[in-house]
C-alpha cells in the first residue's frame, strides 16, 4: 500500500471519484449542480476543471428521470454515478430506483448488469429540518438487488465508494453529512478497495459488541474509549455496508462478549438495526446472550427544526453510555 | 405511391402478422386459464409496434411497454423464445422469471417491455445518454402510452432529453385509453403531440394503423434525431381491439367504437395497399399469413417442450 | 352488534368505503379507473353508481400528484380515500406521503391534521412478476406520521378500514389481493370499528407463538390446527395494525409460550417481522425464551413470474410447520 | 394610471419592506452563525410574493416554497410568531419545529413552506379540489420556482387541475435560476408559461418585479379561476439578488448580471411609481420603511425573549 493522507470524509469521496473517473471513461457523475456549484455540499468541487461538462454533468431537479436515466446508461454500458442532494429526495426517485434499477437483471434472467451508484447523505444534525434530515437506508436494504453502504470513516468512504463504483451492480451509497468534515487517514493506493459486505471491528474488546454505522460510529468510539478507561472493555463492529451484510463478523463478536447494543441513527421502528436484532436473535448467537438485545436509535418523529430539539432525536454519547450500561447490568 | 421497398413491407406484413398470430394465440391461452398471470395485447395496433420498429437500425435500442409484443416483434425477434417467455419456461428470454411484461433482450437492442406505466421512458434516455457520450451513432425508441404521458416521469425525462439533445424518439402509442381512462378525461388536449411544446421539441401526430406513414415517419425522424438534433416526440394514433388486460368488461366504450377501429385494422390495410399497387400477389400474401401462424404454433411447441426454470434458479440473478 | 353476514375480504373493503362515505360527506375515493371499471381488483365496482363521479373519482395514471393531492385535501377538511393500483407504484408517491403527508403535523408544530387513507394491494402470488408483486409495508413502519395496517380477514378489513377512515392521520391501508375473494363473516353494524393498534389472538395455544399478519395468516392458522391434532398448541397473534403495533399483546404471548415463530410475506432482510424481533428480543420476553427466534420470510429476491418459482419465493404451509417445528426443537 | 386603490398600494409597499427587512435580518443572522440551519431568502422577489398574495381574497389558500418569506408576508403573517419559528423558538408558527422552510399557518390559508422542489404543487391541487368539493368559493395560489417545473410533480398536478377544472393558480416566481443552473441549461424553452399548452390552459408571462402589473394579473386570474373556467399558469419573472442559501459563491452568475437587477428593485419601482402619480408623499413612504425595520426589530426582541420549545414536545404532534 501506498502512502496515506490525512483528509476529510468529504475529499476521501470526492478521491474515489476521480480515481475512478481517470481509471475508466465510462464512469461519469450527474446530478443537480454537481459542476460549477461543487454540489450542495460541495463533494465535487473542482471535478468539472478536471473532466469536463460532459463527464461532471448538472441535471435540472428531476430526481425520477436523473435515476432512471442512470439506470439506463448503466444497462447500455456506463457506469453512471448520480447524487441525489438530499437522501429526502430518493423519494423521488424510488420507481426508477426499486421497480427498475434493481429488478431489471432478474426480471431479464440475469441478462443485464446496472452498475451505477447512487451517491445521497443522509442523517440529521444540520438544522435543515424534517425534509432534509432523514435516514432511509433500511428502505434499501429491503429491496432485493440493492446494495447499500453507509461509511463511517474518511478511509472507509473511499474504499467503499471505489467499490461501489466498481460493483456490477446499482449500490446506494449513503453519505453522512455530519461527517462530510471529519478527517481521517485515508490511503492513497490507487487499488485501495474495500469490498462491499466486509465489515470491520473498529475496537476490540470483550465484555460488550457494540454494533454501529455511520454518523454514530464516532460516537460509539469516543464512549467506548472512556469506558475502556472505567474498565468496560467494548468491542465496536462496524459492518460498514448493510447489504450485504457480515454477518459472521457480528454474530461471533457477539458470541465472543455475550452482550450487545445496536445504535443507529435512524428513527427506531423499522430501522435496520432491528434487522440486526433479528439476524442475532435467530442465530447461534442467541444462546450465548447474557441479557436482552439493547437498540439505540433515533426516536419516531420527524427530525425538527430547533437545534436542542434536533439534538436530541438521536442517541447521544451519555445515551449510548447508559445503554452500554445497561445491558452489562450495571 | 411509397418509395419503401417491396423487401420492406413484406417483411413488415410478415411481423405485423406473427404479432397478430402470436396474441390470438396468447389470448386463447388466457381465456382458458391456460396462463397465470394477466397479459396486454396489442391487437389493432400492429402497424404501430412493428412498422416504428423495422424504421430503425438493427443496432438501434427500444424500450418497450406492458402492451409491447407487436413492438418487440417489430425489433426482430425470437418466437419461440418469446412464447416460452410468456409459458414461463426456462427457454425463454428471462429464463421464465419475467412473462409478458418484461421481455426484454438487452444484446439484441430491446431494453425490456414494463410493468410500470411511464417506468421505460428515463431508462431510453440514459440509454440514449450511453449512445451520445459514447458516439455509437445509435438512436433510442421509446414506447408508451397516452396514460403514460400523464406520469412525472414523461416529463422529466423529454425535458432531459431536449436539454441535452439526446438521439432519443418518443413514441406515444395513443389508443384513445389509459385502461378504462378515455385520453378526452385524463388531459385537457386534444393532441398528445402538443407536449412537445413544453419542451422545445418537433411533435408530430401520424395515424397509427397505416403501416406506412409510421414507417416512413419513424425513418424520417430517425435520421433527424441520429444527426445529433435532439429528441423527437410522435403520436401515433391508433386502437387496441381487446380489453386492457386479461379481464376487462369494457363497459367504458362502445361495441360501435369497437368495431369501427376493427374496420380499419392495420394488417387488412397494407395488405390491400400491397395488393392494390402491385407490391405482392394474393398468394404471396395469403402465404406469409399461413407462415405466421404456422410459426406460432411452432413456438407453442417448442415453448411446450420447454422445461420449467429449476427451482434453484429462483435466487439466481439477483446480483451480478 | 347487529348482524353478520359472509362476505369477501374485497367486498368487506367496499362496505367499509360505503358506509362511510354514506356517514360523513367528506369522504370520497380516488384512484385510476376506480369508477366505471370498479378498481383493477374489482374493489370498488358500483360504487360510482350510488356516489357518483364527484366522490368515485377516476383520476390520470399520476400517483405522485394523486397522494400529493389527498394531502392537500385532508389538510383542508376532506377525508379522501386514495386508491394506489398496486402497491409497488407507492414507488411514485413516496414524496407526497413520507415528506409531506406524513411530517405536516410536526412539521407545522401540530396545527394540521392529514385524515387520508392510502389502499393499495399488496403481495404476490397472481402472476404478475416483479414490479406488481411487492409487499413494502416495512417501508411505511419507518416512517413516523404513518400508520400501516395489514388486515388478514374480511371482518379486520372492515373494522379497520373504517377505523383507518376515522382516524386523523394518513394511514397506509394494505390490502391482500390473494386474500380478495377468501370470504368471512362480518359484521354488519356500521359503527363496527376496529381501533388502529390492537391485536387480536387469532387462536389461543401454550407450546409456542406465532406471530403473523395479512396473507400469511390464513397459512399459519391452517398449520395450527393441523399441528393441534397433532399435540402442539400454537398462539397464533396478528397485530392487524403494524403501525401502532400493540407489542404488549406479542410480548405477553411470549412470555406464556416461551418460543416464537414469525411470518410475514415481505422480503426477509428489512422485513417488518424483523422490527418484531428486535422488539421482543430487547423486551422482558427475552428472558422467557426457551429457543432462538425463528423468521419465516419471503427470500431477498424480486418475484418472479413463473409460478412454481413464484410460489416458492414466500413461506409455505411446509415451511410454516418445519418452522414451527424448529423452534419447538423437534 | 392604475386602478388598484391607495390602500392596497401602500400595504402592498409596506409588505414588500416588511419582506425585505425581515430578510436583511434573518441574512445578517446567518452570516454571523447565530442561526442553525439555512434560510433561502428572496430579496428582489418582493412583488412577485407580495402582490400575487394580495391580490387574494383573505380566505384563500397558498401554498409556500422555500424561498417563501415575501410569499407568506403577502398572504399576511404575523411578524413575530414568523421571526420565532426562524430562531426556532416556542411561539413560532410551528412551535420551532418547522424553521424557515416550514413556515405555515393553516387556519389562515398559508399551507405551507416546502423544503421539497415541487413537493408544495400536489397539496395545492388537492386543496383547490376540497374547495370545488365543497363550493367555498376560495382558491389556491400555489408559488414555486422555474427549477420546479422540471419535477414530475408540476406535470403531474397542472394535468390534474386543468382535467377537473381545480381553482388553482399556478404561480411560477421564475428567478432564471435553479440553485446554479440557469432556465436556459434546465429547459429547452424561453418561456415557461408556455408550459402550460400541454395542459389547455392559458399560460401568462409577467414581470415579477412590477408590484402593479403583478397585482393586477393575479386578481383578474383569481376571478376567472375563482369562476370555475380551470387553472392558470403565470410566469413571474424575477430575480434573486442574493445566493440560492446560506452557502452560495455564486460562480454560475455575473456580478454585472445581479446589479443590473438589484438597478430594478420592485420596491423602488412601486416607490417612484407612487411617488410619481401622487399615490402617496415621500414622508409616507418613508415612514412605512422606516416602521418596517422597527417592527422587524420588534419581531427579533420578540423571539429573542421567548422561549425555546420544552424539550418535552420533542415527541408530540407526530399524530393527531
Ligand atoms: C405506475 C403505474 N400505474 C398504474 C399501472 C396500471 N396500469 C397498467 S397499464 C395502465 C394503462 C396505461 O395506459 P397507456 O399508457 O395509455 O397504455 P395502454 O395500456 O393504453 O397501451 C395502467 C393504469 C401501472 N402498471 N403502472
Ligand atoms: C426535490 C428536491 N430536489 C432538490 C432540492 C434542493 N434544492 C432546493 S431549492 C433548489 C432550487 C430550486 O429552484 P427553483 O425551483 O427555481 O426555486 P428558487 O430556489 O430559484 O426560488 C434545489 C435544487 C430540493 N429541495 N428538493
Ligand atoms: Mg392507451
Ligand atoms: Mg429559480
Amino acid at each position: 500500500m501506498k502512502d496515506m493522507k490525512e483528509m476529510t470524509y468529504k475529499d476521501a469521496v470526492k478521491l474515489a471519484m476521480c480515481e475512478e473517473m481517470r481509471r475508466d471513461e465510462n464512469v461519469f457523475l450527474m446530478g443537480e449542480d454537481v459542476g460549477l456549484y461543487g454540489g450542495a455540499f460541495g463533494v465535487s468541487v473542482g471535478m468539472i476543471e478536471e473532466f469536463g461538462e460532459e463527464r461532471v454533468r448538472d441535471t435540472p431537479i428531476s430526481e425520477a428521470a436523473i435515476t432512471g436515466a442512470a439506470a439506463g446508461a448503466a444497462v447500455t454500458g456506463m457506469r453512471p454515478i448520480v447524487e441525489i442532494m438530499f437522501m429526502d429526495f430518493t423519494t423521488i426517485a424510488m420507481d426508477a430506483l426499486v421497480n427498475q434499477a434493481a429488478k431489471m437483471r432478474y426480471m431479464f434472467g440475469g441478462k443485464a448488469k446496472v452498475p451505477m451508484t447512487l451517491r445521497c447523505p443522509g442523517g440529521s444534525g444540520t438544522g435543515a429540518a424534517a425534509q432534509h434530515s432523514q435516514s432511509l437506508e433500511a428502505w434499501f436494504c429491503h429491496v432485493p438487488g440493492l446494495k447499500v453502504v453507509v461509511p463511517g470513516t474518511p478511509a472507509d468512504a473511499k474504499g467503499l465508494l471505489k467499490a461501489a463504483i466498481r460493483d456490477d451492480n446499482p449500490v446506494v451509497f449513503v453519505e453522512q453529512k455530519t461527517l462530510y468534515k471529519e478527517k481521517g487517514m485515508v490511503p492513497l493506493d490507487e487499488d485501495f478497495i474495500i469490498p462491499l459486505g466486509k465489515g470491520e471491528i473498529k475496537k476490540e474488546g470483550s465484555d460488550v459488541t457494540v454494533v454501529t454505522y455511520g454518523r454514530m460510529l464516532p460516537r460509539v468510539l469516543r464512549v467506548a474509549e472512556e469506558l475502556e478507561k472505567e474498565g468496560i472493555s467494548v468491542e465496536v463492529v462496524d459492518p460498514r455496508t448493510l447489504v450485504p451484510l457480515d454477518k459472521e463478523l457480528i454474530i461471533n463478536s457477539v458470541i465472543k462478549t455475550g452482550r450487545v447494543v445496536l445504535v443507529n441513527e435512524a428513527c427506531k421502528t423499522g430501522g435496520f438495526i432491528g434487522e440486526i436484532a433479528a439476524i442475532i436473535a435467530e442465530s447461534e448467537a442467541f444462546d450465548y446472550l447474557d441479557a436482552p438485545i439493547v437498540r439505540l436509535a433515533g426516536l419516531d418523529i420527524p427530525i425538527p427544526y430547533n437545534p436542542r430539539l434536533e439534538a436530541a432525536a438521536v442517541p447521544s454519547e451519555e445515551q449510548i453510555r447508559a445503554g452500554i450500561m445497561k445491558v452489562m447490568n450495571r | 405511391m411509397t418509395d419503401i421497398s417491396r423487401e420492406i413491407l413484406l417483411e413488415i406484413y410478415k411481423r405485423m402478422n406473427e404479432a397478430r398470430a402470436f396474441e390470438n394465440k396468447v389470448s386463447y391461452f388466457f381465456a382458458r386459464g391456460m396462463v397465470h398471470g394477466t397479459t396486454h395485447l396489442s391487437i389493432g395496433q400492429e402497424a404501430s409496434g412493428v412498422a416504428s420498429c423495422m424504421a430503425l437500425r438493427e443496432d438501434d435500442y427500444i424500450t418497450s411497454t406492458h402492451r409491447g409484443h407487436s413492438q418487440v416483434i417489430g425489433k426482430g425477434i425470437d418466437l419461440n423464445r418469446m412464447m416460452a417467455e410468456l409459458l414461463g419456461k426456462y427457454t425463454g428470454y428471462c429464463k421464465g422469471k419475467g412473462g409478458s411484461m418484461h421481455i426484454a433482450d438487452v444484446e439484441a437492442g430491446n431494453l425490456g417491455a414494463n410493468g410500470v406505466v411511464g417506468g421505460g421512458i428515463p431508462i431510453a434516455v440514459g440509454a440514449a445518454l450511453t449512445q451520445q457520450m459514447k458516439k455509437t451513432g445509435r438512436i433510442v425508441l421509446c414506447f408508451f402510452g397516452d396514460g403514460a404521458t400523464n406520469e412525472g416521469s414523461f416529463h422529466e425525462s423529454v425535458n432531459l432529453a431536449s436539454i441535452w439533445k439526446l438521439p432519443v424518439i418518443f413514441f406515444c402509442e395513443n389508443n384513445l385509453y389509459g385502461m378504462s381512462m378515455p385520453q378526452s378525461k385524463s388531459m385537457n388536449i386534444e393532441n398528445i403531440a402538443d407536449r412537445a411544446k413544453a419542451y422545445g421539441i418537433p411533435g408530430y401526430i401520424i395515424d397509427g394503423n397505416d403501416a406506412i406513414e409510421v414507417y416512413k415517419t419513424v425513418k424520417e425522424v430517425a435520421e433527424y434525431v441520429r444527426n445529433g438534433n435532439g429528441p423527437v416526440l410522435i403520436e401515433s394514433r391508433t386502437y387496441r381491439w381487446l380489453g386492457h388486460s386479461k379481464s376487462d368488461a369494457q363497459v367504458y366504450r362502445t361495441k360501435e367504437e369497437v368495431e369501427e377501429w376493427k374496420a380499419k385494422c392495420p394488417i387488412k390495410r397494407l395488405r390491400n395497399y400491397m395488393l392494390e399497387n402491385n407490391f405482392a400477389s394474393q398468394e404471396e400474401l395469403d402465404k406469409i399469413e399461413k407462415k405466421a401462424v404456422e410459426d406460432i404454433e411452432k413456438a407453442v411447441e417448442f415453448a411446450n417442450q420447454s422445461p420449467e426454470p429449476p427451482l434453484e434458479t429462483l435466487t439466481e440473478d439477483v446480483y451480478a
